[in-house]
């Protein structure tokens, strides 16, 4: 019941054709890695973005994480590549 | 102490710059800096189109002028930073500190527009004269810059 | 390129922005300063009143500018000092310089009020609340700081 | 024939008790320093300000000087403290 609210910014939002969704996630995946992974395998797009892990950031709620960040139900999650503001 | 702006619209950096001035009693100097969409004659872009992250942009800029505050001796502090489609010329960001002394008020400018770079969650698009369109990538040389605060 | 304005009239550093922009196209980036009459509650100060070189004073601002020209990629530059009786919180000097990008702006905003401060003929003399005044020393502090731009 | 005309800034103004006066000198004071041994010889309140040497700046002919800078007939000769601009 671990219903997650994920989000897409810049090309990683392109690339997924959306700039959110809600997911219920198996009891297994509970990092930002093993979310990655998990989203990849439902979503060759994603798993192709993905693949250059190197330019992928992620928050959760709202602060930036790393693959081995934890996340629970009810985070907010989101991928985007490095911020390029200012 | 500090005022964070996110917002569409344009801004007055002459107003700002009086409006800090009067939050900051014994401020002896202010620094600035603006940020504006360029556009070089060698590849001409048409706009720029900043995208951010709503429910994070003013936590995180917040969250930079408190590490601003805590490292320099400001009066005041002031970062505005615009989304959405900007034109060559139009202005994207102003950062303005006020302290008692030029160096500490030089110094968190640099500080807050280095760190805007590479901890605000901004992404910016350019459509170039020919129809296409690309996201800007960050350089390394931003992520350089943001680290050589943490080396003080 | 460079704008030098010596003057006892207050400026409005809204429109210097404005002007310096129209007058760089191609800029990313404006960096400034703005010194401002300073008066800590310790010791408050009643007036300031700047004392100047006039024959010397705008040839040895445009010296400072041309150098900041040469060593920053700058692509215009604007300095306002002004002179006479000014009171606290009164504006006493603007400095901005535009670029390409925003570290040859900020660097040369601080190369320009580093030596301003060390090479520009400008006296400041101090009018106290007891009805004293006083000629306000050189800091040993603003020669560092403006040498340090020759060990570049 | 030396004609210069000397100007005076700040509290060595003050001082001199005037802010410029034209003076001609002997064919002997051909340098900032000579000059300011002279003027010194001629005027006590500038031979104390003068010596205060580590505090006095010169310019000739608008442009920052030493002690061994020329001094010719037509110059202006300006002595000041350290500047306190910006």
């Amino acid at each position: 019941m671990a219903e997650v609210r994920i989000l897409y910014f810049a090309w990683l939002r392109e690339r997924a054709g959306r700039g959110e969704e809600a997911l219920t996630l198996p009891p297994d995946v509970a990092t930002v890695g093993a979310l990655m992974d998990w989203l990849g395998r439902r979503d060759p797009a994603l798993a192709e973005a993905f693949a250059m892990r190197r330019v992928v950031r992620a928050a959760v709620n709202q602060n930036f994480a790393s693959a081995e960040t934890p996340v629970a139900a009810g985070d907010e999650v989101a991928f985007f590549p490095p911020v390029t503001g200012g | 102490m500090g005022t964070v702006r996110v917002q569409p619209e344009d801004f007055s950096p002459g107003a700002e710059f009086d409006a800090l001035l009067a939050r900051a009693p014994g401020a002896g100097g202010l620094g600035s800096f603006i940020g504006v969409v360029r556009s070089n004659a060698a590849q001409p872009i048409v706009a720029m189109t900043l995208e951010h992250y709503p429910a994070m942009t003013v936590a995180a800029i917040a969250s930079i002028v408190g590490a601003a505050e805590t490292r320099f001796d400001l009066l005041g502090c002031t970062v505005i930073h615009r989304f959405g489609r900007l034109l060559p010329g139009d202005r994207i960001v102003f950062v303005a500190a006020a302290a008692a002394h030029r160096r500490a008020a030089l110094d968190a400018t640099s500080f807050l527009i280095d760190w805007l770079k590479t901890k605000a969650p901004f992404w910016k698009r350019e459509e170039m004269a020919d129809g296409t369109a690309r996201w800007v990538e960050a350089a390394a040389q931003d992520a350089q810059e943001a680290d050589r605060w943490n080396m003080g």
